[in-house]
This record gives C-alpha cells, structure tokens and sequence, in this order.
C-alpha cells in the first residue's frame, strides 16, 4: 500500500546540495534554482567549489557543493543554515554536516558510503554514519540512487559508466517531488542541452521522472513542502550569477554609449566567468583579448581607450597588483577605464577560490604618487548590473579611470533579477573632442568642463593630432611640464576631479531602519544580504538599529559625514581586517568599530546579529 | 601640439614635426632616425590624424612627442600592449610603435614577443644604442660580454640577446635591419616596414654618444662599413666589400666568406626574403668583429612573410557572430531564456 | 613534510614522496611525470637537501608540494626569475624549476628568454597540455589556431608560439623534448637535462584529460606514433616510421621525408646536437599533423651548447675583486678617502 | 694697484652653483663641499639635475644647479635661499634668480651671456640682465671666465674646446679665495681622478690656482668671508650622499649578518646610484643582480631569500607598484627580504629627477589582500646608513619583508657623518633552523618564537626539507590550507607579528622643544632638516612647539598615541597630498592637521615656520 504523503507550507526553505566533483551538483542546484525562480520564489544561491581542479573522486578536497535559498518572501543571502542537506558521498556528508541544521534532513545516496568512499572521507575505521548514531538528531532519507538510476535505465543498451552520469537527475527529481515542482524547466533545459544528442535527453529524463516517482511511490510516509511565490515588485524576472551580471552590464554600458567594448583580460579565478560569457556574445561587437599577463591586459585596454572605445580589464587581486603601475598611467591620461577586481581570498594566491573584500585600500591607496581613482562596488548578484553600468559612466562622463569591486562570493552567487529594458537604462554621454579650432588657434587637450573631466580626442579627428603620457603635463595644453606649482595645481585637480563625482552622484541612504538611533551597520559590497538579513531581526526585535549600504567608496557620497552623526556608534562589518573603517575613521573622525571575518566565506546573519545586540544593549 | 592648418595640399616633412623642443643629448643618433621618419612620413600617404606613434620610456621613446601625429608616451616597456589594444579597435590606424633595447627586449620583452606572434599589423622601430641612455648608461640585454657600465664595472656578464634571431624565434613576419647614420637605407626600410602586412619590426643601431659612443661604429663609418656590413637585396647574391668583392656561400650548414671572384655567382647565397630556412640562418650572421674570420653583418630586409593579421582575424569572428546570429539585441539578451513576469 | 630519516642509504622514488596527497585529475599526465622525475631523482646522486623544486602558478606548478626536496610553489610566471636569485646565489644547489605553457610562455616569457640568455644551471621542465588547466581551459600560448576553448568559442586566432623555436632564439643552450607517456624517453631526457651546465629547457608532452584530451594523441598513441614522431640521437640519421622506413633529407633549406630504402645512408640528415644551424631547422619542424606532406615531430635532444654559466661568471667577478682589492673591510670602507676627526 | 680685500665672519653661507649640464657643476659643487667638510663645516648640499639626459647647451631644460648650505654652527637643510648664485650662463641665471637672497652675491660667468646665450634662455629681445637694471638689487660679480681659462692655459697647446672644459674649476678656485679655503683637497682629488691622464691633471690645477690667483689680484676690492668650523660631537666624520650611505648600510648589514648580501634590481631614478655604488664593492662578496625588470628583481632576492642570502630589491614609485604582487609572496613566506623605495615625483612616470614623499600609502597599503609589511623610513642623506640597517635587522630578525623609504632628495643630498666603527653595530642574528628532529618527527616550518618569526630553514639543510607556496598555509606545517579558522587565524598572526616589531624598536622621542605644548610638528622622512630648522627658530622665539620625527612608520612605536596626546595640536607636513596625517587620524583619532606641498621641491623652513606660527599663535 502506498502511503500519501502529507504537505506542509514553509515561508522559506535553504537546500544544500553536495558530492563530487563529478557528480554534477552544479548543474543539480542550477536546474533547482531555476524552476524555483520561474516559479515565483525569491532565491539566494551559492556555489561552493573545491580548490583543486578535480581532486580525486570520494575524498574530502573534491567536494563540490551548492546551496540554494528559496522563499515566499524576501531572501538576501543563501542562508546562514541549510534545512536539507543532499550528499551524494560520504565525503559530501563529513564535509557539510555542520552546515546543517539541528533536526534538518539529510537525503543520502547510500551507494556512497560503501567502505571504499568511507575511508576516502576519512572517517575512522569502521564507522558508518548511516547506521551508527551520529545523524540522531537529524531526518535521515536514505537512498540508493545508484542502483534507482540503473533500474530506471536498464534495457536502454548504456553502460554503468554512462548510467552512473545521470545520478544526479534521480535526485533532482527526487528533491522536486519534495517540494512540489514542476519538471517541465528541466526537461526543456536538457532538450537544449543535448541539442545534438537527443539520446542524452531522453536518459536524462527519463531518471529525473523516475526520482520523482520514487517519491510518490516511496512506501515511507514523508512530508512534502509547499513553499508558496514570494511577492515581489512587478516586472519581468530573470536568474543571475554576479559575473553574468557583469558582464551584461558592460555589454549594455556599450550599447547605450554606441561605443565598442575592448575587454583586456588575462584569466584568473574568480574573474575568467566575465570573459567567457563576453566571448559569446561577438555580435555586439565586443571584443576580448586575451592579453598574455594583466600587464597588458590593462595597457592593452588604455591602447584601446585611447583610440575611443570603453577600454575594460578585469582580474583579482594578485592580477590587479600587477596592473598598479598602469593604472597611474590612465590618471595622467585622463582616458576613461574600467578595472574590474573580483576578489577573492588574499593575501598572495591566498585562497583562490574563497571570497574576501580585502582589496579596497589597494584600490584606493595601491599606486605610486598622488594617484585617486574612483571606487564603486556592488553589493550582490544583480546588483552587478546596475554597478559596473554606473561605474563605465562615470569613467566615460568624467574621463577617469574606474574601479568596480565584486567578489567571489557575488560573482558565483545568483539571485532573481528584474530585467531593465534598454530603454530604461540612463545614457552614457561620450564627449568626443571637435575640431572648432579658429586659424592658428591651438589645441589644448587638457581643458576641463565644469566636471573637471576633459574631452576625448581620438586619432582619426583632423587637426587635433597631439600627445599623451605618463610625465607631468602642464595644465591646459598638456605638454611635458618640470615646473613645481603646475605640479601641485595638477596633483590637486586630478583629486578634485574625483572628489567633484560627489556632485554627480546619488546622496547615500538608509537602507532598512530609522534616520537616527543607536547603531547605524554601514556595509559594502557583498555583505549587503546579510546585513539586511540581520538588521530586519533586529529591526523586528525593536531595537534601534539601522542599515546603510555604500556604493560609492570613492569619492564618499557628499552626506555620508552628516549621516554617520545621527547614529550613537557606527559599526563596520567587513570580510577583512578592517579597511573601510579605516577609511571612515580618517575622515570623519568618528570612532567607527570593526567587525570582522577573515575566513574566505560569508559573515552568518546570526554572527552579525550578536554583534548589533551587543551594540544596542 | 596641432594648430588648424587642416588644408589638403600635400604634407612635407614639416608637417610631421610638433612645436615641441627635441631634447636629446647634442650629437645623439636618435636626431637622424626622427629626421628620417618625418621625411618619410609624408610619402606613406596616410592622413597625418590617422597617424599614432607609441612608445614607452627611454630616450628614444621621447620619439611621439616630436612627431606632429597622434602619439602616447607611456609606461616602460608596454608601448607593443598598447598598440595592441589600440590597434585591434581601430585597424584602419597606422600604428608606430617606437621602443629602446631596453624598452622592447628587457622590461618589454614579452610582450614584444607576444605581439610578433598575434602579428598585428604595426611597425616597431627598436632603436638599439646596447645601453639604457635614459637612466645614464647601465648595460642593455644587447650589450657585449665585458662591457663596462654604470652597473658593471668589472664588464657585462650577461649573453647579450641576438635581437633578431629573438625576434624570429617569436614567429616575426617581416624582421629588418638598418642604422641611423645610412639615411637612404633607413628610409627605404621604413617604407617597405609600413608596405607589410603584419607586424613589422625594425631594428636601428643607434649611437648614444654621451654613455655609449661609438658602438656601431665599425658598421657606420666610412673606413670599416664595407668590409663589415651586407646589405641584402632580394634576389640578389650576398656579396660586401670593396666593389664586392666577397662573398657569402654555404658549407653546409655553415656560412663562409669567399672572394667572390673565385667562385661561380650561382655558388654565393642568394637572399630570399620569402625563405624561412634561410632566414634562421641569416639572423645568425651576428659575430662580434673582433673575431678573426667573422662573418659581416647584415642589413635590409631578413625575412617576409604573409600571415592574416590578429585584427582581421578578430572582426572577421564579429562579422560571422552577426552572420549567425543577427546584430546583438540587448533587451533579448538581458531577458534571456527563462525570464518570468510578476504583474 | 619532512620527517628525520636522515640515514645515508642509497635513495629511492619512495624517498623523494612527500606526504602531501597528489591532487591532480585521476588521469592527468602530470602524474606520469612526477612519476618519472621520482625515479630519476636518486640517480643523479645529489644530497636531497641540495634540491630545490621551483614552480609558478597552474596544475603542473602544484609539483613541488609532491617531492620531497626543498621546494617553492611561487607565483604565476616568476619561478625562472626565482630561481635566478637562488642559484645565483647558492651555485650548488641542483634547481629545478617546473612551469606550464602558461606559466613560462605566458605571462612568464620574459623572465624565460632572460633566464636562458645568462645561461643559469637549471633545469626547466614545461609542461605543455596547450591549455591553462587550473583555471579552467582558456587556451594557451600554445594552443592550435582555431581550437575552441573557455574564452574562444568560435576558435582561437592568436597564431601559437613554437616554443622551441622561440627558446633557441634567447639562446637557450640545451633544448629538448619528450612527453608523459613515454616514461622510458622522459627519464633519458631528465637524466640528459641535469648533465648539462647551463639553462637546460625540456619542454614534456602533457595530456590534460580534463580540459583538452587528447591534445597530442597523434604523438603518444600506438596507431600514430611511428609514422608522426622522430626520435632524434646524436649522430645518427634522421628516420622515423615503421622500421625506420622513412627519414629526413635535405633539399636546399627544405626538410623532405624520403624512403630510407630509396637514399643512401649519408645523404640522410645526420642529427648533430651541437650543430646550430641544424638546430634551427629542427625546431621548424612543427607542421600540423593534420597537413598533407608534413614533417614528423621530433622529440630527443635538439640541441647543446657550452657556454659559462652567469652564477660561475658572477663568482668569478667576486673572487678576481678580492684578489684585486683584498677582502672587504668594512671600517676601511665607511671611512673613505677623506675623512676628518672633530677631538 | 692690488687692493686687499676685507673679510667678514658669517654663521653660515648658501651657494649655488649653477649652469650647463655640460659644465662640469656637479664636479665643482661637490669639490667645494668636500673642502668645506674637511675645514669642519656643517653642511648639507643638494644636486638640482635637469630631467633631460642632456637638453640642449645653454636652454633652461639644460640647467643643472648644486646647492650648498655651510656653517659654523648645526646646519640641517641646503638653504631656502642662496646667498651667492654662480651662473655660467644666462639660462642658469635666468632659471635661479628666484632662490638668490635680497642684496645676494652673483657671480657670472659674462661669455655666458653672449647673445646666443640669452636668446637660448628666452630673454626678451634686447633684454641683457648684466646690464639693464633687473639684477640691482644684487651685488654683482661679473667674470670672463673663459677668456681667462684660455689666458691661464695658453701655450698649453690645449685647443679651445679641450681648455673650455676647465672654465669650472676657475670658477671653484674664485670661490675658494672668496671662503678662503685650500686648494689642496682638490688638487688631490684632481690627480686621483686623472691618474691615468697627468696632464689633464696639471691642466685643472693652473686653471683652479688662476681662479684662487684672480681673487688675490683682482682691481675691484672685494670682501672675503670667513666661515669657522662648526662644533660637532666628537668623532671620525665624512660627508656621504643618501644613495651612497643607503650602499653602505647594507654592506654593512651584509658584513655584521655574516651573510651573503643579493641586490636583485632594475635601474630607475632616483634609485640606481644604490646598485652603482654596490656593483663598485663586488670584493664583500656582494651579488648585484641587474634584473630584466622589476618583477625579475624582486623575485630574484626572494630566491635569493630562501637560500639563506640577505635579498634586496629597490626601485622607485613605478617599479615598486610592479613588485607588489611579489611581496605578497614574501609575505606569506615570512622570509627576509628588503624593499627599498627612492620616492619621487608621481603619479606614473610623474617628476622623475623630483623628490616626493608620496608612496606612503603604497608602502602601507598597496597589495591585495590583508598584507602587513613594517615600513621604517630614512629623516636625511647620513640617516640612511643607520636606517636600512634597522630595516636589514628587522627584516632578518622578525622574517618578513620590510619597505625601506628614501626620496629623492635624501638620495642626491649630502652632509657630513659622523662614520660608526664596525664593532658597534647592533648584531643582525639570523635564526637559521637546524635539524634537531626525533625520530619520525617532523619538521614544523612556520613553528613561531616570541617574536611569531618562523626559522630560516635554508636548502642544504638535510632533513628538512620542506615546500613553502603563497596559497594559505597550514599554521605550523605551512601545508596548503583552505580551513576558514586557518585562514583567519594566519592573517591575524601575520598582522600580530608585524605589530610585535613595537616591542623591538625604540619608544618615540621628541627631538626638539618640550615634552608637551601646544603644537606638535610630526615628521617622517626628508622634511626633518627642514622641520628641524623651523622649530628651532620658533623655540628661540619661545613658542609652544615641539619636533617628533617616525623613524618607524609601521608598526609605530608603542608610545606614539601617548605622546600625540600632550599636544593641543598634531601638525603634520608632508611632501605629498596628506599620507601620513590619514594614518594617524584613523588610528588615533585625533584631528591631526596636514601641511603639503606638492612641487617636486622640498618645503622652505619659511614655509613651515609661517605655520607653526598660525598655530602657536
Ligand atoms: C617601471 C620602470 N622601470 C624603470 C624605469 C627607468 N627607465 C627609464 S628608461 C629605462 C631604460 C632605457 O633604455 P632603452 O629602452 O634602451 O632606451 P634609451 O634611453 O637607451 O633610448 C629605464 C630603466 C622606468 N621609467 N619605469
Ligand atoms: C598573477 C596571476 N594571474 C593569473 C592567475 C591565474 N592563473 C593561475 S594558473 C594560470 C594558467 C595555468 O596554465 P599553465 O601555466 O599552462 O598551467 P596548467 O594549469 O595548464 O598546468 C592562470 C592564468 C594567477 N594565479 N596569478
Ligand atoms: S643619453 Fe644617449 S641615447 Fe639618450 S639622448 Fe643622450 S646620446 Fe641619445
Ligand atoms: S585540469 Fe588538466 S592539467 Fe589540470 S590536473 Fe586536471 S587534467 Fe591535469
Ligand atoms: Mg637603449
Ligand atoms: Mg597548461
């Protein structure tokens, strides 16, 4: 007798899912995603890659996770906690225990604790987590999936080795039969996927229908979730990872400005996902190179700006350090760039693949001389869109070269987006150099406009041939200038025309929580979610706390002073040893406090949350 | 800096020179090889604004600010990253790229190479004087064993790169050779350098009279220049020395002087700007003419060859992207696949 | 991680493994590799302690964590320029420096090219997969024109560097080449690489199964490798196929392959390693399999070279200031030549 | 008939020397401050050199200046102004004029101002300054200079050019007679430098005893000064150039250290004279490395590092940012290895032959990631022997990398040096790891002392053989480590062994005035002469004002916040946009004040004083 299972309703829900490798829990957790945002739910995902590039199969280094948060109202982050953990291997399970829940269920293929994966995950000899009592406190669904999956396919001709590749389906349907999903964003997906192997497809879902059979079939009681559409803002909705984001957002700068994108790169985790997701898309005109160090990565991109095109280079921090010295370069050409900083754990090679947010001061203070550069940094997935579009306008309208900070954790992240039209997007105004010159009259390429920003004189303009570099240039005409008060003056309007951007930007808001009270959180970059996260509680707790998130880190929007005052005590959570406090202290004078973590992943929204309690005591 | 004579009469030499005071050393070869270009610039037929000079730091990269064109003095050694960039946006632009030994081979070296392979098309003036002039006279990758400088008191003991064998190993297309004191020769290669499709690269033996005087001089100067340099002509036999007296022919691998008198002229070497083989060799001429039995060194045109340029091939993949799949469509793009609307 | 087993019994591999768990893709070539360069290690008879693995950034640069000698995982590109320092510095040490075709052609080209001008006695194993492995397939310096990687979806368009040709062009002075699969071969080579004093450069075949699989099939794989491959030894003719049915002559500057049955022993190309000009040629060799008419790809020794060393030059410059200027002293040397006393 | 001119005392006297680059003013410059230093004068000298390697004879561009500042009592900066300006031509006058005091001595060399001359330095058409009326206000010396030279060697056989080249020391031997010094320091140096060619010897001396000669028979009466001997401490003293004392320093390290020292650079300016000087002194066993850029020069010394060898790396601002990517790596590591900064001009190629004090910043903050490197930094040219030397120890004592800051104008500056005996030098104790293994032991890499240094563990050691990498690393092992705790746990202690470095230098002094007031003048770096100058003359005016000077800019001294706090008022100057003063504020917060100047030029004692003065008012 098959038993019905019984559904429960659930605000919100964070899935773990974990295994090898191999196992394809990327893609597991993509599909997930996907038919959860289609289908109306707010989402929160995270990818959580080994080091190394494909540690040997079954053991602890090769894990390969990707957590998901899903609900019925807002989600900021993917999740302190996961309510369901999927592990696919003993190594998936020892790895991510203690992401899991007190009470929280696992799902477990069973073929993956076979002695052979037990001692590739280092558990002691003779221990079995799946009988012993170590999962007591835990919902244990167990599962041989393994041999699900070559049932569902026996008499199909494939081999063990080619069944065994669609493991993952099995528990996909499985988890979505849980959840109450529809198959069909899967299935479409394989179609296209397998486009040129329809015989892969039909496997694939014919598994991914036998896992949600078996739930139905399953002769144990379980208890399905509903987890119901979330309310958000009308538009139209699109899934997006934070280098995805970015890179549309310069693909969109350049459409809006009419102007050709020139992406000098050279790979590097976590940035290369930028230049592979330009590289398709050629028919915009844009154009990667793929430079052979960030040296010329940057130079090759000031070449190109030189020329009149949006010049872009993109890198992490050790790749960045590289570039410095060519950054100064654009300052004294006053040409519009766009330096894109992923970040990831530091210092050195550090911890690649991990997220950090400790490369601010090099983007503000890392260059020889008196050298200022804009900063803006985004504060989630698709707020990349949005970031690098306003920093490519800045760098355009104030011909400057532009700082965008993401990081790891933003780049690999996805969350819903509300797609903008074109349209809606506002114009990025270039403001070519002409030839109006009167007869004998000379052209003087460093004139400034009211924004301090000179124009853009390109080759190929008749009558405005002139010269550019890296040498003191005397105000106005540009040429070589040795003399010490021209000096000063130009030192002193390179940092006033950064400092003028204030004027051209938005004043800095509140994000959540009143304009004055005990504790302001003032974050940036990829904290936002769960700052927002932990202020909300907080919030909901009555306390008297709010929320500013900054955008702007150079030049600061011209409020910030005046709205730090209102606050008893400022508190500064970074994913570092303190830097933009540092940089508010200096400046504000105020006795802003640190609160930092230096671990490679995210602050917990329960971590922050201790922290605002004991500043609002 | 430009002043708005924009009439179309036909340019001279003047027209190429800015109102910027030239700053080297009295007596420095870098005056002859500025002369030389501007001279020559005219004749290119290239509108002067589509005319860019790139160059990094040295004495020899102060070059752009000379020249009455576009130009960009920039960073040390990234002048050729540069070029890149600028020329894989702008194709239809005449890219110069003017580089030291110690710009292009130490600090820029590899992106020199770098750039020799993507062959863009872009001339490279490397003006080789073996010493960095710039920072007073330290030792270059093209100075000799035992050399004594600012920084080697006891003598060089650095092998110094052979420039052009660097250059072939980096897969060059068009490799030449010239001095600043032959004007004509020197003319005559920036004209064939600017005729090349590719990456053309120029090596100029250039005199620094105040840390390096006299370095060339044994190819430069009257009494010596005969018998120790060979200027290559297409076709034609290797042949040097008074009237021509001699003569260059193969021992198997290995090249001899002979009088030219006592062979057949169809025994002598005859230069063939389009054979590889015979190119690798050729770079090789590159004894140090205190040698006794040293071969003379070459000058013209090493080797020439045709291979698409990485700017043509990149918007020939943009062309064939819209061929496939239509001008890009940023509203489908940012919608994508599987966008949903809440109402 | 070392532990004190420090008795003085002749070596083995095992001795040369260090703790660390090797973290390669099952099925990687680098596996082959260490393997090899484990075994030979205790042959050459040098103290454990006096080697040091050097390595860049990338999957092939992991190298050093696995062998238990001193070692440096350093940064991307820059184990050459490390190792300059060291051995300059510790002339006894036995340096081995292993990089990718990233890591050394890449961004680490200039320090290569330098390296191997000043001549250093190191020896540098490149792993070339024609691809960057750790960061997830973008093509390389090396990869094929038109190959579809991470970041060239429609085909790559930058034209490859021969990387040996390039090598012998910065003066290398020991050029080689063999491949993982043949461990045989690539222990010959290693042994061959640690004899010679100077820049010893082997550039190793490495399958990455991952991220371009099969990248040198034709050359490895039993169907293919005879008739594609041409195992190069000193003094003996160039042949190659089925029983050494075919061989190299030379017509002019022109390889051909010929019917060993049809030409006479000596009319073959006889391999010399110490034949420069041959060398040139050689590293020429370096036609798409895929071309109708091409060349088989050699693999062996190239080509060696004496030349002194830069640490033996350095330290000869120090022993002749001593001789000439006696030991320093430094009370000597703060007081100078004119110096006053205030009582 | 031979007037006897008078002689007059003076406290002390500013000269400057200034003309073609071609003139040989360096040469008679330095001659004249020898002398002065063997007679027993204070001094302290800076050369002015033209940007361009050689601009063209007789231009602006080609002007070369050498000032000197001498005095019978403490003399600690070259002057804010001159009281004899000598001009060999018209460009020189033209372009000095500007520094020459009120009533101020010119001495011009009058074939100097032919017309040519004064067309070449662009005086107005007509203009001729020795015989109009724009030099009144001065006392006005005028010498045909080279017809005399060519008197003074005719019959030499010398053709002109050959005698003119001799016109400096005519010059040299007046001004000798106007101080009333001896010939002999440099007749001895002449024959020194001629060795090889006595004749070119003989030649110099006749022209410099003409010169002495002309002052004795000249018809117009002139005044001699006298200017005695100032009381210095007791001690062997030599005048020395920063660059030269900076060579010496780490010879010395190298010496005491009992090690080999490695000197991995790329030349640039201001920097190269330091490998100049070391490639002249190869008998201390000193491996100079001329590297092929700065990336190969840095790395090299870290190799170097590892084999147990003192590694050094200089440059300036440029060449710095391209080794940040590498100090990272010494950063993780932990080996010794000095960064040696000569700052000047920036940003990008900026002011090259100018001096600034703008990559504080750089220093502190200009890597990715959580990156701490102490930074100690030299006050003036004499300073930089005992400076780096500080900077040798910590980098040895402590294993980490250490930035080493000098400027241009410390680097070309001169003064005397009271020259330290060998034997009392601090030790420099190198730690170097020795097998003490048990059986089956193992070796711990990153085992820390009190200090938190790890041990050398140099190759050649059998038995502990090791890896070390800059991916993050295991605390103790070194081993890879993607651990969260590790990672934070590694870069809170990599932070807390640079702060320990406090516990090991010397607390912060005041230099100058009282212990507490109403003003602190807070230094680092090149402006100590000059702030010393400032605040003497303020105190003997009797205002509340004191002079501390950072030796030690990271970490800072422990006492540093306790002193700060017994000033009403922190006044910091700096040849920059305000670098320090942002670091004091953030981490004392207090409302530091900055004074800048940002000219390539060093601050006028004048200048600081007026602002002392604003502040003690
Ligand atoms: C990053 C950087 N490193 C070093 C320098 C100093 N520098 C300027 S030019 C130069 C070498 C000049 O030699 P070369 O390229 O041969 O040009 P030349 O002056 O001989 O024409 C050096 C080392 C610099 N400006 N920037
Ligand atoms: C400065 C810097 N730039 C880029 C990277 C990213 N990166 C690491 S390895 C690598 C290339 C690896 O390719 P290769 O050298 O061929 O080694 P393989 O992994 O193929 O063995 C790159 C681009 C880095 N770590 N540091
Ligand atoms: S230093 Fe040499 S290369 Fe430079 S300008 Fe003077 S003569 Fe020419
Ligand atoms: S990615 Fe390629 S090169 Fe790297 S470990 Fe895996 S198979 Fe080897
Ligand atoms: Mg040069
Ligand atoms: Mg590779």
């Amino acid at each position: 007798m098959i038993m019905k299972a019984s559904t429960e309703e659930k605000q919100n829900v964070v899935i773990l899912f974990a295994g090898d490798s191999g196992d394809g829990i990327q893609l597991t957790g993509t599909q997930f995603t996907n038919t959860a945002a289609l289908y109306g739910n707010d989402i929160s995902t995270f990818p959580n890659f080994p080091a190394e590039i494909r540690a040997p199969q079954g053991t602890l280094p090769g894990v390969s996770g990707f957590q998901l948060h899903f609900g019925s109202t807002a989600v900021f982050t993917p999740g302190d906690f996961c309510d369901v953990l999927v592990v696919m291997n003993a190594a998936a399970l020892k790895a991510n225990l203690k992401s899991l829940k007190g009470g929280g269920t696992i799902i477990a293929n069973t073929d993956g604790f076979d002695p052979k994966n037990l001692k590739l995950a280092k558990y002691p000899d003779g221990a079995q987590p799946l009988r012993d009592e170590s999962l007591q406190n835990y919902r244990l669904i167990e599962i041989d999936v393994t041999k699900l999956t070559r049932n569902a396919l026996s008499g199909s001709g494939l081999g063990t080795k080619e069944t065994d590749r669609s493991k993952n389906m099995f528990v996909l349907g499985f988890v979505f039969w849980m959840y109450n999903r529809s198959l069909d964003p899967t299935i479409e997906f394989l179609k296209e996927q397998f486009r040129k192997r329809p015989e892969l497809a039909d496997t694939n879902e014919k598994v991914l229908r036998a896992g949600y059979a078996y739930g139905d079939t399953t002769e144990t009681p379980m208890t399905r979730y509903e987890v119901k559409p979330a309310v958000l803002q009308p538009g139209t909705y699109r899934n997006i990872m934070g280098n995805q984001a970015t890179a549309y957002g310069l693909i969109a700068a350049a459409d809006r400005a009419k102007l050709t994108l020139f992406y000098g790169t050279y790979p590097i985790t976590p940035a290369s996902d930028i230049l592979h997701e330009l590289s398709k898309h050629k028919n915009f005109g844009i154009k990667t190179f793929q430079a052979e160090d960030e040296i010329a990565a940057v130079t090759s991109a000031i070449g190109a700006s030189f020329g009149g095109n949006l010049g872009v280079t993109a890198s992490s921090g050790p790749g960045i350090a590289l570039k410095t010295e060519a950054i100064g370069l654009a300052v004294m050409l006053e040409l519009p760039l766009l330096i894109i900083n992923v970040q990831r754990g530091g210092p050195s090679t550090g911890l690649p693949t991990k997220t950090e947010q400790a490369d601010l001061l090099q983007a503000l203070y890392g260059r020889n001389g008196e050298c200022p550069v804009p900063i803006v940094a985004a504060h989630s997935p698709s707020d990349c869109f949005a970031t690098v579009y306003e920093a490519m306008r800045i760098a355009v309208e104030h011909m400057t070269p532009v700082f965008f900070l993401s990081d790891g954790y933003i780049a690999n992240g996805a969350e819903p987006w509300s797609i903008p039209s074109a349209d809606s997007l506002q114009p990025i105004n270039a403001r070519f150099a002409e030839n109006k010159l009167q007869e004998g009259e000379k052209f003087l390429p460093y004139k400034r406009n009211e924004k301090l920003a000179r124009e853009w004189a390109i080759p190929g303009t008749k009558g405005l041939e002139h010269r550019v570099g890296g040498i003191e240039k005397e105000a106005e005409t540009g040429n070589i200038s040795y003399d010490p008060d021209n000096h000063e003056l130009m030192v002193k309007t390179r940092a006033a025309k950064v400092d003028t951007i204030a004027n051209y930007i938005p004043k800095q808001a509140i994000d959540n929580g009143p304009e004055t009270g005990k504790l302001l959180v003032l974050g940036w970059g990829s904290t936002y979610g769960v700052i927002k996260t932990a202020v909300s509680v907080a919030l909901a707790e009555g306390r008297s706390v709010a929320h500013a998130h900054l955008r702007y880190l150079n030049p600061f929007p011209a409020n910030l002073g005046e709205l730090l005052s209102k606050y008893d005590t400022i508190l500064i959570p970074e994913m570092n040893n303190g830097q933009l406090v540092k940089v508010i202290r200096d400046k504000y004078l105020v006795d802003a406090k640190a609160l930092n973590k230096i671990k490679g992943i995210p602050f917990t929204a329960a971590e922050l949350k201790n922290s605002i309690d004991e500043f609002t005591k | 800096m430009s002043t708005t004579t924009s009439t179309d009469k036909a340019l001279t030499a003047k027209d190429f020179t800015s109102d910027q005071e030239v700053r080297w050393c009295p007596g420095c070869g870098d005056y002859s090889i500025l002369k030389q270009v501007q001279t020559v610039m005219p004749e290119l037929g290239i509108p002067r604004e589509n005319i860019v000079f790139v160059s990094g730091i040295g004495c020899s990269s102060r070059f752009p600010y000379y020249m009455e064109t576009y130009g960009m003095h920039s960073i040390h050694g990234r002048a050729t990253a540069i070029a890149s960039g600028l020329k894989a946006t702008r194709p239809e632009l005449s890219v110069w790229i003017v580089t030291g030994d110690g710009d292009a081979l130490s600090i820029g070296g590899n992106h020199l190479i770098h750039l020799l392979r993507r062959n863009f098309n872009v001339n490279i003036l490397l003006f080789n004087n073996q010493i960095y002039g710039l920072t007073k006279g330290q030792y270059s990758p093209t100075s000799p064993e035992g050399q004594v400088t600012k920084s080697t008191p006891m003598g060089v003991i650095d092998h110094p790169f052979n420039p052009l064998a660097l250059i072939l190993g980096a897969s060059g297309t068009f490799i030449a050779r010239s001095m600043d004191r032959d004007p004509v020769h020197l003319r005559e290669i920036l004209k064939r350098a600017d005729k090349h499709q590719g990456t053309s690269l120029v090596e100029i033996y250039q005199n620094c009279n105040v840390f390096n005087d006299g370095a060339f001089e044994i190819f430069t100067e009257k009494a010596s220049k005969k018998q120790e340099t060979l200027f290559l002509e297409h076709g034609k036999p290797l042949v040097f020395g008074e009237n021509g007296s001699k003569g260059i022919k193969l021992d198997g691998f290995t090249p001899r002087v002979v009088n030219t008198a006592d062979v057949a002229a169809d025994e002598l070497w005859i230069h063939d700007e389009r054979d590889l083989g015979k190119a690798t060799l050729l770079v090789r001429f590159f004894d140090d003419p205190a040698k006794e039995g040293h071969l003379p060194r070459p000058f013209g045109v090493f080797y020439e060859e045709d291979r698409p340029c990485y700017e043509t091939l990149l918007q020939e993949q943009l062309d064939e992207a819209v061929a496939q799949k239509g001008k890009g469509d940023l509203d489908a793009l940012l919608r994508g696949k599987s966008s949903w609307t809440v109402l």
